[in-house]
């Protein structure tokens, strides 16, 4: 009898338009959204909007400090820093972006299969979810990248194995909170077949807190591309991404601040609008519910 | 000995309670009717003082108990009412208790908190209470935990709490809604009882009109944040004045004859944000006029009774 | 007067999982349930929370298998059927349920789910789409313009109104309606209840009606079935009939009359509803009956109709 | 009278001061056991435990005379039988190869003792001055088993070991007996420091802050991104040492184009080596230009041979061999676009490096896509012949390690390259088997080399120098630094700053 | 009873950790290269390498040397290196304790600060001071560990020389560390505490629990806070794995050992029996976490308890 006041409150939290455009409402999600479309298109027209080759060298003049034309320096081989944190957007996003979108169409599939189909299945798949849900990503992606070989294809695969078990999780716990919804038992009592209601209902219910919590994830696949790279994993030179640049030899900090310091900005930054942004859309969404506990 | 004016409550903008007034004598039982969304639970969380809670305010009217207006009373003082001299009771007991605490404490707290008694006294005192609303075992019950209990044996838990420190009044906020009919004829016999024995004034909030006949001297029937009559038990259920406590009656199976037709009351009810102008029934009302849709009707005397109507008692 | 459903014998325990660290323990949510439904007719079935009303339901319904027993509609064995058999029989035997709030998928409009079970049963309406929806819409008292709201956009009241819609888009011959008032206010089962009358003379459905109001079963129906903890107790023919059952007795004992003018003493049941899992022999009453007789804590009654209707009571009224 | 040193990041991860069985040892080890004989700097041999030794002709044995009154740390004599309990302990271990050429150990007399040989071995001394024959005590050897080397050590070193947690640090404490120095060290008594604490430290960087705020006070393997920080901090003073390996890019032989001799050797001139050390090594260190260190004999090879920067040479050479240049400034040949792997393993050193040699095979036209390995999957790239250019290197101060990099029966890896010919194997085996004493060894393996440097097998790059860095304020560190690493010899020397 | 409960969930874990090791052991065994080469070195010939190869078995068929492996397990031998040349078991042994007393107290830590400041960011009506938790949350988990570590060495332990730069002698070596991991965690925790505060706050009882007249802060100590701490626990729990493993990053750049570190060691060198073991070892910490998180939960609610024994 209190629904009544839900949707008051909806009502009154503007619960109008579509979620998106509800979690651009506040400022803070004006804020924090308006830097990721920023960042999304800087990464898309990188080519036309870098000042210089991102892989030129020029080793006469390595190391330079801030300043014109290198607007944020040059590092070691005297390549463009600017040019190189405005390319590395596109590696760093497309990677963690890839390795999420991955991980969440593989652990939606397993997730959903484990919570629909439950019995011995389920507990299988969720042993070993939680197993490596329980263990350090940073492990699990180290081990993944030995085994596969190095590279911008297996760090994305790694990244997505280090997170397929909380999509899968997420996606479990989703499905057989749907599964005793009356809506569900009332599609049955019409008739309908199990792919009817695994595909038109219990997964179009489940997906948007798997899609808001990939959206957090990419944040946190970008700190991990970045982790990888600090073992020298991830982004083949020249080809730069955030993580390299500030991995790129930690003797740059005293000698070049700005080849690392720059980069982790722009990763903390990221990370912070990332997440700023997905709170707003939870709120605007009104999962929160049923994001908790996994 | 409670007397609530002109009642007005508002949520930043919103404002889903307003223009409730009543009053309630010692030893008396008042019922607040109403259908969800009227604002039943508000007015009982402003007489409580839990407002904030939720972040609610009351903009407007007051609340006199014994004399003082508890609408501006400091927080410090109204938790000592609290629990005090105005006990609780609400809606679901199956979520009322703390599910990581035994009972025992539960109750205690209310003791030992507002009658100032030691550890041994106020479970002396828990077991006492217990034993009165006819609970079996007391002593064991104290080291049960509550989910291993019946829900009827968990809203006399509640009721015990608001009981402990021998409050003058008692607000029951739906108190039999989600029990069993057997159940709920206990516990409003239970309620009725104590009404009797300790003198208490009852505020029984409900939807259920049976319950209301069964129980209260007086009655306040509310319809979308207003309360649109109120008046004495017999009065309301012989000639209802509002057409919308008529039509309210109306649809009420009395299960006894065949021939009496279930109707309904057309329409909905509307939603906070879109209150209707003038009288808030006017939509819905088969007798509405012009101004019914413009002025809020004021309250018309009619026996012991007011009616907020333009047209009181006229048939439906 | 043709049945169109007989159920005999029905049963239904749910067995709690055991593992290492627990017993496995059974509870007999539906026990022994036999009855017929006459076509056209309307029989309620009352009883407290618990007392396997809803399972009773879903197991008619097929929607899980009950243990024990035999189920005939429309003169088939139900339980006989395969599943794919089964999803074109559902066509015939729809539900109500309980809580309209999440009986519409909150993606689906309600075009979208008033058109569902054509989807689902691959047939083409009769009419265009939209119209069919209009018209179904109409059916149930309902605005087509509503037809591209949203759940959350509309009230209780009218999701129930959706939901019935739905029931009945593919012409049911049975409409089990559980409990499809309890969340909804007065003034809206009032509506509810009207508009399912109307329904029932429109459209010449049978109805299981399911719900704890005693005076609204009584209201509504034409035959009452009382159950405690999964049996049936009494099988009221007629509404006016006084109580055999002091169970059933209690129950309308329970009921207050909306006039302070007929108040009256409540007499209260002592002792509690003991715990499906592990009944104690006889009657299950037993402990809370004024009439408890020795044999009643031994031996359980079994529904006969030895001097009036049938009672399921070794000590009737 | 104290210092703290760090280890060089290649020396970590020592589980083990057991020199015989352990494959990996720390420069710490030298502290604790003595040698039989020293290497210098510039390759020559010096005595120590031994001091004296003579080969025989047809070098089927060797006779050491050993130093009197050399004592181990739990006070037990040093004599030649130490020497005959020492040597059988390497049967079936990882360094087995060491003695394997000892077929037996006669005690002549007390401090006389003959290694009689299965087949001569020039190399003998090389072998006797590495870390794995420091000398253990032999009745602590036997005594304390699996725990030698790990909860005690015993050896005749000016250092006894105190304490040793693994992969954290290691104290040492004075042999205050110590007085049987090598000529390599100035002091010949007891060190001047009472203590020394090696501490491991794997980044870099926080090596070089703990330099910098006195957690530690000599800093051993500075990578050479940090000389021009240290040079700016006005305690530290960093002492190069010459290296003793080669930073160079091997080329698989097999994988096309570099079937093709005339793309080997226009790859090789393409590497600009005095460009690169004056860039990315800031003029620290030497260009390489052959295989093999400088202070080698054998690496004084003939100058046409010798691996320098041309590249009008290399373009023509490539457009000889049909690859012609593209629009986009990669060339092409018969629709193939000249574009190759070039592997690397991680570790800063080597990807700068790779990275500079990507932009400078640019020049020729050639394409070099990288890829960064960790060294066990680069090795099992190697075998799989999967590889086309690599960036590498190696350290080793013996000109044996062209038989390890280039002998046919190592094929993948070690030998990367790929490279098997007759010729060759036929210098291989002279150098390797037929050297009875180390002058035909020079000879042989110099003529080996040569051959090798003809069939543009690899690219030399780079020589690199040992960087050792100290706080001047806390100890002064001899300079030049003698011998060919930072040992014992050098922290005998080592004095406390006032 | 709670004691049988906890008696059969850790003989579960037998035939778990059966399958787990088939797991670990395909893991390993699928890494590209061998341990060998990272034992031979120059001047010892290709024969050598052969033996070395038959001398560790590593020419048997797989499934032999898993049976060889686990069958040795079950004796309680974890075996003995092959590159580090130690008993697997003295080098877990030996860098268990940096693990857990640098995992322990990053533990104690985020779970400490971040409970405390979840429940501020909860409980505070000022915006501000919600914001700038809420800021200060985010920043915890936003930058990669050895970025951090390295900025904090260079401000406190360079600039303010607070405490030392690396190393893992005494407490004060342990600051630094701590804090840089402890910050990530005091996020999470943060923010399940807060959420878990928040959604327990609307629970009925808690009405009823101010309708009794309870001062606020015991509803907040005496009742939110069990509620609150349950997610929180199970959260923790389940990171046992993370303060075993978790802090390669920050070991290295701080110089300490610790099983992270031998791990990657081990992994980089092929050193089967290690990673192996270390695997094996984290796996049995994360059902034990797995057990503990249940267990107490069960200890705290008896609900969960019931349903459980
Ligand atoms: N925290 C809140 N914020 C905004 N509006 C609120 C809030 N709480 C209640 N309301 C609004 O106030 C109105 C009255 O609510 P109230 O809970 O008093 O109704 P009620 O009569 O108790 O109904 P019910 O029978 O469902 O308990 C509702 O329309 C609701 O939407
Ligand atoms: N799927 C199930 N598994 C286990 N037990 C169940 C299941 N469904 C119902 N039960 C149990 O069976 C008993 C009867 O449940 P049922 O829902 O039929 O009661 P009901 O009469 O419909 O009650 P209500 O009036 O509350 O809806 C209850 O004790 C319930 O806990
Ligand atoms: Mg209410
Ligand atoms: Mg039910």
């Amino acid at each position: 009898m209190s629904s009544m006041t839900g949707i008051a409150a909806r009502w009154m939290a503007g619960y109008r338009g579509t979620p998106v455009s509800r979690a651009f409402g506040s400022w803070l999600g004006k804020i924090a959204g308006g830097f990721l479309v920023l960042l999304v298109l800087t990464a898309i027209f990188a080519p036309w909007i870098t000042p210089f080759d991102y892989a030129a060298q020029d080793l006469t003049n390595g190391n330079a400090p801030p300043g014109w034309p290198h607007l944020l320096g040059t590092d070691q081989f005297g390549r463009d820093v600017l040019s190189r944190v405005i390319y590395g957007a596109r590696t760093s996003l497309s990677v963690s972006a890839t390795a999420i979108a991955i991980s969440i169409t593989a652990g939606m599939t397993l997730g959903a299969a484990a919570g629909y189909f439950g019995g011995f299945f389920e507990r299988a798949v969720m042993t070993v979810v939680d197993l490596t849900w329980s263990f350090p990503d940073i492990l699990i992606a180290l081990i993944f990248v030995a085994i596969i070989g190095p590279g911008l294809t297996s760090t994305t695969f790694a990244i997505a194995i280090a997170y397929l078990a909380q999509f899968t999780r997420l996606t479990r716990a989703q499905i057989v909170r749907l599964k005793r919804e009356t809506f569900i038992e009332a599609t049955i009592n019409l008739g309908a077949k199990p792919h009817h209601i695994l595909l038109k209902h219990l997964l179009p219910n489940a997906i948007a807190p798997v899609i808001v919590v990939g959206m957090l994830a990419i944040g946190d696949g970008i700190v991990l591309e970045a982790t990888l790279g600090f073992f020298g994993l991830g982004a083949q030179p020249p080809t730069p991404s955030w993580g390299a640049m500030m991995s790129s030899g930690t003797a740059q900090l005293f000698l070049s601040p700005w080849v690392i310091i720059f980069p982790g900005v722009v990763v903390a930054v990221t990370v912070i609008a990332v997440n700023l942004f997905g709170d707003e859309l939870i709120r605007a969404l009104d999962i929160r519910d049923r994001i908790r506990g996994s | 000995m409670l007397e609530v004016r002109d009642l007005e409550v508002a949520f930043g903008p919103v404002a889903p309670l307003s223009g409730v007034s009543f009053s309630l004598e010692k030893g008396e039982t008042l019922g607040i009717v109403g259908e969800s969304g009227s604002g039943k639970s508000l007015t009982a969380m402003s007489v409580m003082g839990l407002l904030p809670l939720s972040g609610g305010r009351i903009t407007a009217g007051s609340i006199m108990f014994d004399g003082q207006d508890l609408t501006n009373l400091p927080e410090p003082a109204y938790r000592k009412l609290r629990g005090g001299r105005l006990g609780l009771i609400t809606q679901n007991p199956m979520t009322s208790l703390d599910p990581l605490q035994k009972i025992g404490p539960q109750v205690d707290a209310v003791a030992r908190l507002h009658l100032g008694m030691n550890a041994s006294e106020a479970r002396a005192r828990t077991v006492e209470i217990l034993g009165t609303l006819r609970i079996p075992e007391p002593g064991t019950i104290c080291n049960r935990y509550p989910h291993q209990m019946s829900g009827g044996m968990k809203q006399r838990i509640v009721i015990a709490m608001a009981l402990a420190a021998d409050p003058d009044v008692l607000v029951a906020d739906e108190p039999t809604t989600a029990l069993d009919v057997t159940v709920q004829a206990q516990i409003i016999r239970l309620l009725d009882d104590l009404v009797k024995e300790r003198d208490l004034s009852l505020v029984l909030i409900t939807h259920d009109m049976s319950v209301v006949a069964q129980t209260c001297d007086k009655v306040v029937v509310m319809y979308a944040g207003r309360a649109i009559e109120h008046g004495p038990v017999e009065a309301i259920f012989d000639a209802p004045q509002h057409p919308y406590t008529q039509a309210l009656i109306g649809c009420i199976p009395k299960g006894l004859s065949d021939d009496e037709h279930l109707t309904g009351i057309p329409g909905t009810v509307p939603n906070v944000l879109n209150y209707p102008k003038g009288c808030p029934f006017h939509p819905r009302c088969t007798q509405a006029k012009e101004i019914c849709a413009t002025d809020v009707p004021a309250f018309v005397q009619h026996g012991n009774g007011q009616a907020a109507c333009h047209f009181p008692g006229a048939p439906q | 007067m043709t049945n169109l459903l007989e159920v005999r014998n029905l049963s239904k325990q749910f067995k709690s999982p055991g593992g290492p660290f627990r017993k496995a323990r059974a509870m007999h949510a539906v026990n022994d349930v036999s009855f017929d439904l006459p076509k056209g007719r309307v029989v309620g079935v009352v009883g407290e929370s618990g007392c396997g009303k809803s399972t009773l339901a879903r197991l008619i319904l097929r929607l899980i298998e009950p243990t024990d027993g035999t189920l005939r509609f429309d003169g088939e064995d139900l339980r006989a059927k395969s599943p794919a058999q089964m999803r074109k029989l559902r066509a015939n035997m729809q539900m109500v349920f309980q809580d309209p709030y999440s009986a519409i998928d909150p993606r689906y409009t309600i075009s979208r789910a008033v058109m569902e079970p054509f989807v689902v049963q691959d047939r083409k309406p009769a009419s265009k789409p939209e119209e069919e929806v209009a018209a179904l819409l109409r059916m149930v008292g309902l605005d087509p313009g509503l037809a591209s709201s949203f759940p959350h956009q509309i009230s209780g009241g009218q999701k129930q109104r959706v939901g019935i819609a739905r029931a009945l888009a593919l012409r049911p011959q049975l409409l089990v309606l559980d409990e499809p008032t309890a969340s909804l206010d007065v003034s809206v089962q009032a509506q509810i209840i009207s508009l399912l009358e109307q329904l029932r003379d429109d459209l010449g459905l049978t109805y299981l009606f399911i719900s704890h109001d005693l005076s609204l079963v009584r209201y509504f129906c034409d035959e009452i079935l009382v159950m405690y903890l999964g049996r049936v107790v009494e099988a009221l023919p007629d509404t006016d009939l006084p109580a055999r059952h002091p169970y059933t007795a209690t129950l309308m004992d329970s009921t207050f009359a909306p006039d302070p003018k007929l108040r009256r003493i409540i007499t209260p049941l002592e002792g509690e509803v003991p715990s499906p899992f592990d009944l104690p022999p006889g009657c299950a009453f037993a402990d809370r009956c004024p009439r408890a007789a020795a044999i009643c804590r031994t031996e359980t009654p079994v529904l006969s109709s030895d001097g009036g209707h049938a009672v399921a009571c070794h000590n009737p009224i | 009278q104290e210092a703290t040193i760090a280890f060089a990041s290649g020396e970590l991860g020592a589980t083990s001061y057991n020199p015989v069985t352990s494959s990996n040892l720390n420069s710490a080890t030298s502290l604790i056991y003595d040698r039989l004989v020293e290497q210098d700097a510039d390759q020559s041999y010096h005595p120590h435990l031994a001091t004296s030794w003579e080969e025989s002709a047809d070098g089927m044995s060797w006779t050491f005379k050993l130093k009197e009154g050399v004592t181990f740390h739990d006070g037990t004599e040093f004599n030649a039988q130490s020497v005959a309990d020492w040597i059988p302990d390497f049967a079936d271990t990882e360094n087995a190869f060491l003695v394997a050429a000892i077929d037996a150990v006669e005690v002549v007399d007390n401090l006389t003792v003959k290694f009689v040989m299965s087949r001569p071995e020039p190399n003998l001394l090389y072998n006797l001055a590495s870390s794995f024959m420091g000398i253990p005590g032999a009745a602590a050897y036997d005594e304390m088993g699996d725990n030698f080397g790990v909860t005690g050590a015993v050896g005749t070193g000016p250092f006894k070991l105190d304490r040793f947690d693994i992969g954290l640090e290691t104290v040492l404490v004075r042999n205050d007996d110590y007085a049987w120095a090598s000529d390599l060290s100035e002091n010949q008594g007891a060190a001047h420091l009472a203590q020394v604490t090696f501490r491991e430290i794997p980044d870099q960087s926080t090596a070089f802050l703990e330099l910098k705020t006195g957690g530690v006070d000599i800093l051993l393997g500075v990578p050479t991104d940090f000389l021009q920080i240290l040079k700016a901090e006005s305690n530290v003073a960093v002492i190069q040492m010459p290296g003793t390996g080669i930073n160079y890019m091997p080329i698989n032989v097999t994988a096309p184009p570099f079937d093709d001799i005339k793309v080997r050797q226009a790859t090789g001139l393409a590497i600009n080596q005095e460009a690169i050390v004056a860039s990315i090594y800031n003029g620290v260190g030497a260009p390489a230009h052959n295989f093999l260190i400088s202070s080698l004999p054998e690496a004084d090879v003939d100058p046409a041979l010798d691996v320098r920067h041309d590249l009008d040479k290399a373009n023509a050479l490539l457009k000889d061999a049909g690859w012609i240049m593209d629009s986009d400034g990669v060339r092409v040949k018969d629709g193939t676009r000249l574009s190759v792997k070039l592997f690397t393993q991680n570790g800063t050193e080597f990807t700068s490096l790779t990275q500079v040699v990507q932009a400078q095979l640019a020049d020729i036209g050639m394409e070099a896509i990288i890829t960064v390995f960790d060294s066990s999957t680069i090795r099992d790239e190697y075998k799989e012949n999967r590889h086309q250019l690599a960036v590498r290197g190696y350290d080793w101060n013996n000109s044996d390690i062209l038989d390890w990099f280039f002998s046919g029966k190592r094929l993948g890896y070690p030998n990367v390259s790929m490279w098997t010919d007759a010729e060759g194997q036929r210098l291989n085996d002279v150098a390797m088997e037929e050297s009875k004493n180390s002058e035909e060894r020079i000879a042989n393996f110099k003529a080996y080399h040569e051959y090798i440097l003809s069939q543009h097998l690899f690219v030399p790059i780079y020589q690199p120098t040992t960087n050792i860095a100290y706080n001047t304020n806390k100890v002064n560190v001899p300079d030049p630094i003698r011998g060919t690493r930072f040992r014992a010899q050098t922290v005998l020397d080592i004095t406390v700053a006032e | 009873m709670l004691w049988r409960y906890i008696f059969f969930r850790v003989l579960m874990l037998i035939p778990v950790s059966f399958s787990i090791s088939v797991v670990i052991f395909m893991i390993v065994h699928l890494l590209p290269g061998d341990p060998i080469d990272n034992l031979i070195r120059v001047g010892s010939s290709p024969d050598d390498r052969a033996a070395l190869i038959t001398k560790y078995g590593l020419d048997q068929p797989l499934a032999i040397q898993y049976l060889r492996w686990i069958g040795a397990m079950f004796q309680g031998d974890f075996g003995e290196a092959i590159v580090l040349r130690r008993p697997v078991a003295d080098l877990i042994a030996q860098n268990l304790p940096y693990s857990l007393a640098l995992g322990g107290l990053a533990f104690a830590f985020s779970s400490i600060v971040g409970i405390i400041l979840g429940t501020i960011s909860a409980t505070t009506r000022s915006k501000i001071v919600e914001q700038f938790m809420r800021g200060f949350i985010l920043l915890g988990s936003t930058v990669p560990g050895f970025w951090l570590a390295l900025l904090m060495i260079l401000f406190f332990a360079v600039q303010l020389q607070w405490f030392p730069v690396s190393g893992a002698g005494g407490w004060s070596a342990l600051v630094l560390p701590v804090l840089t991991i402890g910050f990530g965690g005091v996020a999470l925790v943060a923010r399940v505490t807060r959420v878990a505060l928040l959604d327990v706050k609307r629970e009925d009882f808690v009405m009823l629990l101010h309708a009794k007249g309870l001062p606020s802060y015991k509803i907040l100590f005496g009742h939110l806070m069990p509620h609150a701490l349950l997610p929180v626990v199970t959260i923790l729990a389940l990171r046992i794995g993370w303060i075993l493993g978790g802090a390669v990053t920050v070991e290295f750049v701080f110089g300490r050992p610790g099983l992270g570190s031998l791990l990657i060691r081990a992994l980089g060198q092929r050193d089967y029996p290690v990673v192996q073991g270390c695997l094996l070892m984290l796996a049995l910490a994360v059902m034990l976490g797995t057990l503990i998180g249940d267990v107490a939960q069960a200890a705290m609610d008896p609900r969960i308890r019931e349903a459980k024994t």
